[in-house]
């Protein structure tokens, strides 16, 4: 923390005991004029001072103009050095007036220039809208405020809790507030039992955070019994985190595992099912990406109102796309092969180096952008657990897939075909099943499935032309680990693997972590050469 | 001598022609003036000597790919372990010329603060020590693997799924700075061997004749191999394992000798292309690579002794010209390549040769047969007995 | 073996005499041929995203010199090679230009094991490599010029200004190789000079590509909650650096929390990613396309005019090749020969206007003079500059941080020495061989 | 050497003597349970381990346990066995011995206890319709698969459950698929000469030299086989008939004690099937015969006692007149 900062809260104390005391003597600065302070070339030390400057007038309607520096729309225009909050429109902005927000007419972009913001600024403001908004008429804003003094910890801050604490109704604020007030408790010097009762309050939390500060109380504390409650207290959030990382260990194993599944399913189809060995089963997941890429730029263009809706249009696309594709090798190329199957990974693989080359040639050999929809961006806590969005959306993606799948398979006429197909495939032409036709329509399953599981990998990975090289190795891996030919060991062994994965993360790092897991998947092939699930019959080696 | 009916005029013809091209091509590079048409540029005499290298590399795939039928996606793993042996002894013979001075320690280490060198760097100033190593790593990974794999009966797919992983795994490991191998950056700046300088013109020479002698010792290898009682048995496990099981053989040792001769030569041919190339780098390690290998042998005819060293000069002259002319139509090319022999010439270039040739003669054997003629002294007319 | 080595024995001699021919030739043109420039960037293979950009910088470079009337009267050639991303093809090409094409000057890799693999070549063959990227340090050649960042001209500063904003525990995040490597060994070195105590370091590498960062992100955000503020140092390499901002956003890590300053992130890298989660996070870099100067404006221009699309990016390494290439023209004028000998003797000291409005000058040391800028990210998938050194910094070879390297100093134009040893006063490796072999 | 006995041994004209004809053997009742078998044991002794191999025995052992093979290997262990078990069990008289085998895949019983015993000597036509586990009997002998539970001895002693394809190929069980499997780019010569028994070691195989002995040996198998014209051909390009024929001089190669000759005459002419018959006929005179077939004329013509499987155990067991008047059987391959 700078000392600036610093200086900003002590004012800001000040302020809030004034507040208490007399609420409406509190202007004493015309905060307008103020925020025109902003205009022209200034330090960034000038602008902070500016923004205590502003929070100290303890005037809420200045919130509005800090939150557009913290957000970089403050602009001030060369002419006069007015400050204007400024939106972009063409080649002009509109501008608004950055204390009422009514708009204040347009300017080309040429004539204004931002407020200068960095880390330390945008910092700044939001502490100084953090004891702003601490009696904000909004809970959620009263959250946050409290949020963030907690983590400053600062003993001045007291006083001011206390008063907002008093006014408090919501219950979940409140217990945040209590939070943040001990959290100043503990690093204030007030008298031992109090600090004890603080540090209680602290244990009660159970977080990182509360466990860093009660490990410097129990360090400090004088008082013998407070310092051994602190340290029952650490022992038990210590043990609740334990727990909490076993928890995350498991999360992100299934969430590695969703994508290694997602990655390996339509392998699990033409490979598993087929017995072809597709080599460009990644870049089948390319073209996926690349549709949804396609699909994002023409709504970013034509239609900006459907970006949320972009993946799902992307779905379907993608699926045709990849599908046709995988059609085609079927028809022209593999179908030819069948029964030589390491003649097919040759052939595939030449056709996986053609496919990388023409998405090169067309999209360049640079990333392209795939945003996310705003309904797969974030996270949110499950107690000391971070879940994202995306990742759990995933989750439930690969798993709608494989559902989808089984169904397919298990449940439609062309499952059946298939089925028979693989299983006898004299007996079936004999029974009127369209062999090669069943062969393409298996192909293209599998190709548009992967071209489907392209679109959610766009959302976590790279989208270049060497997207799909990335993942094959990791699919075969999967299919042979979970037995080919059989859907439920697809799913198993890219769920284990990527617990196993995760699991082994942390204490042997990502690169020895992968190293080890090749390693078992060697030492378990050779335990059992076909796999986790394999199929038993006797016509397994026929 | 024996061997000479056993492998046919064309292998002698390749033999020979290895053995001119070691006399010839560094003679041309040495002695013939810049200006003279038949002069070999320099910067060419290690970039024959690097496709000579990868051909002795296809020789090692196609003795285990063409012969038995074990389709390995990880010999590059074999080729990469002898480069490195080879490179740590040519890192030991930079001595004190490093920059940092250090006689001990590559400077690699050094900058990362190394203090003494690793156990498993010792002896890699001898060259004798590092031309055993040169074979026995490669040969003992392939043994030990081999001897898994093949016991648990790993087949097909499955056991090339299995040497990817391996090839990918040693990749892994070998970019990880901490394994003491120089990390993504690998062992470079090399400066001499066997007390030669390594830039100098004649020892290129010497390396590239070395690397044709090493092939052309090969091909004898592998054709005495494939000729002999146990290549008529690894044909037969290739094309019918479960039938030379019922009637005694043990298919996994036959595999298991085959794959652990064919790493030994990965490894050298590994060896040999080091100190031409300059470098050894994680990279030879990639699973691309050890495709690409089996490219090579399936463009020129796997089962055959000519066909992998034909396919690998084709193809990486065809990478060297490509690159050179259209950079960007190079994958196209290759792909189509791929795409191409698998479809249309499934016996590669050689194999087909061979085989219009042998379904030529059998053809006409047989038709004489049944006219009751003899076609060679050996034969007696006979009647078939249906008649 | 041994025949062949006896027989290598016969005719060293002659060997010798072929190589001084093939370049002895190359002077002595009339003029009126063109000078011919060797490009050496791989336009396949992983590293294409990267450097095909470079190829296509120097062609309008050359266009440009041309176009002013090209060097001593004689105009530029470009040509272009592809070693696809393959190390040992560097080699091999750049021996195909020097020795084929007869290239007067090479400009090319990106990668330090693609320099470390034509280094050999360009020793033997005498002739000029102009390197553009930052990278590890610890080198300096002879026959190269290093026209990238050393880790004294992005680190250091880098983490000089995260200190200033008042960070105390520091990530250390990079790939496995050796630039990373290299760089966290000088920072960590640093870091503690700077009184951090060991606790507050955490070093992490990962594979090349690496995409699932669920547990390094949460493992910085756990190493970030102990209330001291936290900052990550990322050397993360290429195409892991998207996924890895996409999990630092998903994760809601914010700049104002941990903010992470990334040494191989800039214009190009960012044109894959949707920038608005990662506004504030920081790159360190010589050069930003938005910084505001007229040779900039003019550079921008040209680049857009010669590539044909107003959305390509410019960067750092463009730049580097643009002060490099323009030292170079600066040298040729001077020595009044492309002889690589006269035109190595001549570029030290050489002065040319670089784009952020500077002049930078090449050091005795093959490295230059060069800014160092610290940039944050912007919605709009540029930098914003928050901090500039006042003067500009001089490339360090040999970093002070490194036991082994802080007493080596690089000098080729008093002590004609890359790596002196000052406390032995000698030069080392190479060179002191063969004067010990004279003497 | 091995193989030097091997090809000394004169051909089968000379032991054929030795033996009893074929009808004795029929007079053994059918046995499908263990029990039965401990008062069947021959009051004879065994050989000793110093007699020589195949005559000495032979004398020793007049009727009750033929001697068939002089496969050395074979012989040498059977030898250490009978000298280390002075009083064995019942099994120890017998060639093959199966009993109480299960085995299912996925829940489907192929084999559901299954008894069946060969004598030595003894040729034993098996029939059943598809899926009585005909060919999974045959992959639980041969060592291709194990069973779930039951005992399966050869030999009197040897548990084959123990031991894996090639061991058991040693030891002198030969097999013959249904579909016939010749190494198809090799030559019928090389396709004999590499099933020929000897050593199997790699480094053997790869010195290997060729000798008059094993010239010999491939003349006599090809010349009993048929194919002495076709020797120099690929295998590729026989007909079905022939590559049938090869397999079966593989078989004879490999010198076995026990035959398994899984349907031999499947897509023969009758010409063919004939000749075939003849020759297992021929064969069985100095070996041990397990042949399944569907052909009833073919079984017929081989005129031996036959079992019946039907659902992965003996339905019925006989002469193939008394089997196929049985109503079970009947029943079974009529369908109900």
């Amino acid at each position: 923390m700078t000392p600036s900062i610093r200086w900003l809260l002590a004012a800001l104390t000040f302020l809030f005991s004034a507040i208490s005391v007399a609420p409406v003597h509190a202007q004493e600065s015309d905060p307008a004029a103020t925020i025109q302070k902003f205009g022209g070339k200034q330090s960034y030390d000038e602008t902070e001072a500016v923004i205590s400057e502003l929070a100290a007038t303890g005037d809420a309607r200045v919130a509005r103009a800090l939150r557009a520096l913290r957000e970089g729309d403050l602009y001030w225009r060369e002419s006069d050095e007015a400050v204007f909050i400024a939106e972009r429109n063409g080649d002009n902005y509109d501008l608004l007036d950055p204390l009422t927000g009514e708009p204040a007419g347009s300017e080309p972009r040429g004539d204004m220039s931002k407020v200068r913001v960095k880390n330390s600024i945008r910092n700044a403001v939001t502490t100084a809208l953090g004891s702003l908004t601490l009696r904000a008429e909004n809970p959620a804003q009263r959250m946050r405020a409290a949020e963030t003094l907690f983590s400053e910890a600062d003993p001045e801050m007291i006083e001011p809790l206390d008063a907002a604490i008093e006014a408090e109704s919501n219950a979940d604020v409140l217990i945040r507030m209590q939070e943040a007030r001990a959290a100043a408790v503990l690093a204030s010097d007030r008298p031992a039992p109090e600090k004890a009762e603080a540090a209680q309050v602290l244990a009660n939390r159970g977080d990182r955070e509360s466990l860093t500060m009660l490990n410097r109380f129990a360090n400090s504390t004088e008082d013998q019994a407070a310092r051994t409650a602190a340290i029952a207290a650490i022992a038990a959030i210590e043990n609740n985190i334990a727990f909490w990382n076993q928890a995350q260990n498991i999360w992100y194993g299934l969430s590695l595992g969703s994508v290694l599944l997602l990655a390996a399913i339509g392998l699990a189809i033409t490979f598993g099912v087929m017995g072809v060995i597709n080599m460009a089963h990644g870049e089948m997941v390319m073209l996926g990406a690349y549709t949804t890429f396609v699909v994002q730029e023409f709504i970013r263009t034509s239609a900006p109102g459907l970006f949320e809706w972009s993946l799902l249009i992307a779905l379907p696309l993608a699926f045709l796309v990849s599908g046709t594709v995988g059609l085609v090798m079927e028809r022209g190329l593999i179908r030819f092969l069948y029964g030589r199957p390491l003649e097919t990974l040759l052939a595939t693989f030449g056709v996986s180096l053609i496919l990388q080359q023409a998405v090169r040639t067309i999209f360049g050999p640079s990333n392209r952008e795939v945003g996310n929809p705003d309904w797969m961006s974030g996270a949110f806590d499950i107690g000391l657990m971070s879940v994202t969005w995306n990742r759990l959306w995933i989750i439930i993606f690969a798993l709608a897939v494989f559902a989808a799948l089984l169904i397919v398979l298990n449940k439609t006429p062309l499952g059946l075909q298939m089925r028979a197909v693989t299983q006898n495939r004299s007996m079936a032409s004999a029974m009127g099943i369209r062999t090669p036709w069943v062969d393409a329509m298996t192909f293209a399953l599998g190709s548009g499935i992967a071209g489907i599981a392209g679109v959610a990998l766009s959302q976590v990975d790279n989208v270049s032309p060497n997207l799909g090289q990335g993942y094959i190795i990791d699919s075969f891996m999967v299919v042979v680990f979970g037995g080919v030919g059989n859907l439920w060991g697809t799913l198993v062994g890219a769920m284990s693997l990527g617990i196993l994965n995760k699991f082994l993360e942390p204490y042997a790092g990502a690169v020895l972590g992968k190293i080890v897991v090749l390693v078992l998947i060697i030492l378990f092939i050779q335990k059992r050469p076909r796999g986790l699930f394999a199929q038993k019959g006797r016509f397994v080696d026929a | 001598m024996l061997l000479a009916r056993f492998l046919g005029p064309r292998v002698w013809i390749l033999i020979a022609a290895l053995l001119l091209a070691a006399v010839l091509v560094p003679m041309a590079n040495l002695y013939l003036s810049p200006s003279h048409p038949l002069h070999v540029p320099s910067y060419m005499v290690p970039l024959l000597g690097k496709y000579v290298c990868y051909a002795l590399l296809a020789l090692a795939l196609d003795l285990v790919w063409g012969y038995v039928g074990i389709l390995s996606l990880g010999h590059g793993a074999f080729f990469a372990l002898g480069g490195y042996a080879m490179g740590m002894y040519l890192m030991r013979q930079i001595g004190a010329r490093g920059v940092y001075g250090n006689p001990e320690l590559p400077d690699f280490m050094v900058f990362l603060n190394w203090k003494e060198l690793p156990w498993y760097w010792y002896g890699f100033d001898q060259f004798w020590f590092a031309a055993i190593m040169v074979m026995l790593v490669p040969g003992l990974l392939g043994f030990v693997f081999g001897y898994f794999a093949f016991r648990s009966r790993v087949t097909g797919v499955y056991l090339s799924i299995i040497t990817q992983a391996m090839t990918y795994a040693l990749l892994l490991a070998f970019f990880r700075n901490d394994m003491g191998f120089g990390g993504n950056n690998g062992l470079t700046d090399f400066k001499d061997i066997l007390g030669f300088p390594i830039q100098a013109d004649s020892t290129r020479a010497g390396l590239f004749a070395a690397s044709c002698i090493a092939l052309a010792i090969a091909v004898l290898i592998v054709g005495w191999i494939t000729r002999s009682k146990l290549g008529k048995l690894m044909v037969a496990v290739r094309d019918a394992e479960s039938r030379t099981r019922f009637i005694g053989w043990r298919p996994e040792y036959v595999k298991l000798f085959a794959f652990t001769v064919s790493a030994v030569m990965a490894g050298i041919a590994g060896a040999l292309y080091v100190p031409q190339v300059g470098i050894i780098n994680p990279g030879e390690f990639a699973p691309v690579n050890s495709i690409e290998i089996v490219v090579w042998a399936a463009v020129g005819g796997r089962g055959t002794l000519l066909g992998p060293v034909i396919g690998a000069l084709l193809v990486n002259y065809g990478k060297t010209y490509f690159t050179a002319v259209a950079p960007e139509f190079w994958l196209f090319f290759l792909g189509g390549l791929f795409v191409f022999v698998t479809l249309l010439l499934p016996r590669g270039i050689i194999g087909t040769i061979d085989y219009g040739w042998e379904t030529w003669r059998s053809r006409r054997r047989a038709s004489r047969e049944e006219k009751g003629e003899s076609d060679d002294g050996e034969g007696q007319p006979l009647a078939s007995p249906a008649e | 073996m041994k025949s062949a080595v006896t027989w290598m024995q016969r005719t060293a001699a002659a060997a010798a005499m072929v190589v001084m021919g093939v370049t002895g030739a190359s002077a002595q043109e009339p003029s009126g041929e063109p000078i011919k420039v060797g490009i050496l960037h791989s336009l396949s293979g992983t590293m294409a995203i990267s450097e095909t950009t470079l190829k296509d910088a120097m062609l309008m470079l050359i266009e440009e010199q041309n176009k002013k009337g090209g060097v001593l009267g004689r105009p530029l050639e470009p040509v272009v090679v592809d070693p696809a991303s393959d190390w040992p093809l560097f080699a091999e090409k750049a021996r195909e230009l020097i020795s084929q094409e007869e290239v007067a000057v090479v400009f090319g890799c990106w990668t330090s094991v693609s320099r470390k693999s034509v280094l050999p070549v360009f020793k033997e063959l005498n002739s000029i490599l102009f390197y553009p990227v930052q990278y590890e340090g610890e080198e300096s050649e002879r026959n190269v010029f290093y026209t990238g960042a050393a880790p004294n001209q992005q680190a250091i500063p880098a983490v000089d200004y995260l200190i200033d904003e008042g960070v105390e525990r520091w990530v250390l995040e990079g790939t496995d190789y050796v630039y990373p490597r290299t760089t966290n060994k000088i920072l960590e070195q640093y870091l503690k000079d700077k009184g951090v105590a060991d606790e507050d370091i955490i070093i992490n590498y990962t594979p090349f590509g690496f995409s699932d960062w669920q547990t390094e992100v949460s493992r910085i955000k756990e190493f970030g909650s102990t209330g001291k503020k936290t900052a990550v140092v990322s050397t993360i390499n290429g195409d892991a650096n998207v996924p890895f901002y996409k999990e630092l956003g998903n994760q809601g890590i914010e700049a104002t929390d941990i903010p992470v300053v990334a040494f191989s992130v800039g214009e190009e890298e960012l044109a894959g990613i949707d920038t608005a989660p990662l506004v504030g996070h920081l790159a360190a870099w010589n050069y930003f396309m938005s910084v505001d100067t007229p040779e900039n404006e003019d550079f921008i221009a040209k680049w857009h005019e010669f590539i044909g699309n107003e959305d390509r990016v410019t960067n750092d390494p463009m730049e580097a090749h643009y002060i490099g290439f323009n030292m170079w023209v600066k040298a040729v004028e001077e020595a009044g020969t492309t002889d690589p000998d006269e035109v190595i003797a001549a570029l030290p000291g050489t002065e040319v206007p670089n784009l952020t409005g500077g002049t930078s000058v090449m050091l005795p040391n093959h490295h230059i003079t060069k800014p160092v800028l610290i940039g944050e990210i912007n919605d709009e998938g540029q930098f914003d500059v928050v901090s500039e050194t006042e003067d500009l910094v001089p490339g360090d070879a040999w970093s002070d941080f490194l036991p082994e390297s802080a007493k080596l100093k690089a000098d080729w134009v008093e002590l004609k020495c890359g790596n002196y040893d000052t406390e032995a006063e000698k030069c080392l490796g190479d060179t002191a061989m063969a004067e010990e072999a004279a003497n | 050497m091995a193989e030097a006995d091997v090809t000394n041994r004169k051909p089968q004209d000379e032991v054929q003597a030795l033996f009893e004809p074929q009808g004795v053997r029929e007079e053994q009742t059918p046995r499908t349970d263990a029990e039965g078998h401990g008062e069947r044991r021959p009051a004879a002794a065994p050989a000793s381990p110093e007699s020589a191999p195949p005559q000495a025995e032979a004398a020793l052992a007049p009727i009750e346990e033929p001697v068939v093979s002089p496969h050395p290997y074979a012989t040498k262990l059977r030898e250490q066995r009978l000298a280390k078990e002075a009083s064995g069990h019942a099994r120890r008289d017998t060639l093959l011995y199966l009993d109480g085998v299960n085995k299912s895949f996925d829940g489907f019983k192929a084999i559901n206890k299954l008894s069946l015993v060969v004598a030595r000597g003894e040729m034993r036509a098996i029939i059943g319709p598809n899926g009585a586990g005909k060919t999974t009997m045959m992959d639980i002998i041969t060592g291709k698969t194990r069973p779930d539970s039951g005992e399966v001895f050869f030999n009197g002693d040897v548990d084959l459950t123990h031991h894996d394809e090639a061991a058991i190929a040693s030891m002198g069980i030969g097999r013959k698929f249904q579909k016939p499997t010749v190494f198809e780019s090799h030559t019928v010569e090389d396709n004999i000469r590499l099933s020929l028994a000897g050593p199997r070691s790699v480094l053997e195989a790869l010195f290997h030299r060729k000798d008059q002995a094993e010239r010999d040996r491939i003349d006599a198998i090809l010349e009993t086989t048929r194919l002495t014209e076709k020797r120099k051909l690929l295998a590729a390009s026989l007909s079905h008939g022939q590559k049938q024929w090869l397999e079966i001089g593989m078989l004879l190669a490999q010198d076995p004690e026990l035959l398994l000759v899984d349907e031999p005459v499947a897509g023969m002419t009758d010409a063919e099937t004939e000749e075939t018959a003849r020759l297992l006929r021929e064969i069985a005179r100095t070996r041990s015969v397990v042949v399944v077939e569907h052909d009833m004329s073919f079984v017929r013509e081989l005129g031996v006692k036959v079992t019946c499987l039907h659902e992965g155990s003996v339905l019925a067991e006989g002469p193939l007149d008394q089997v196929s008047a049985d109503p079970k059987v009947i029943e079974v391959y009529l369908g109900r």
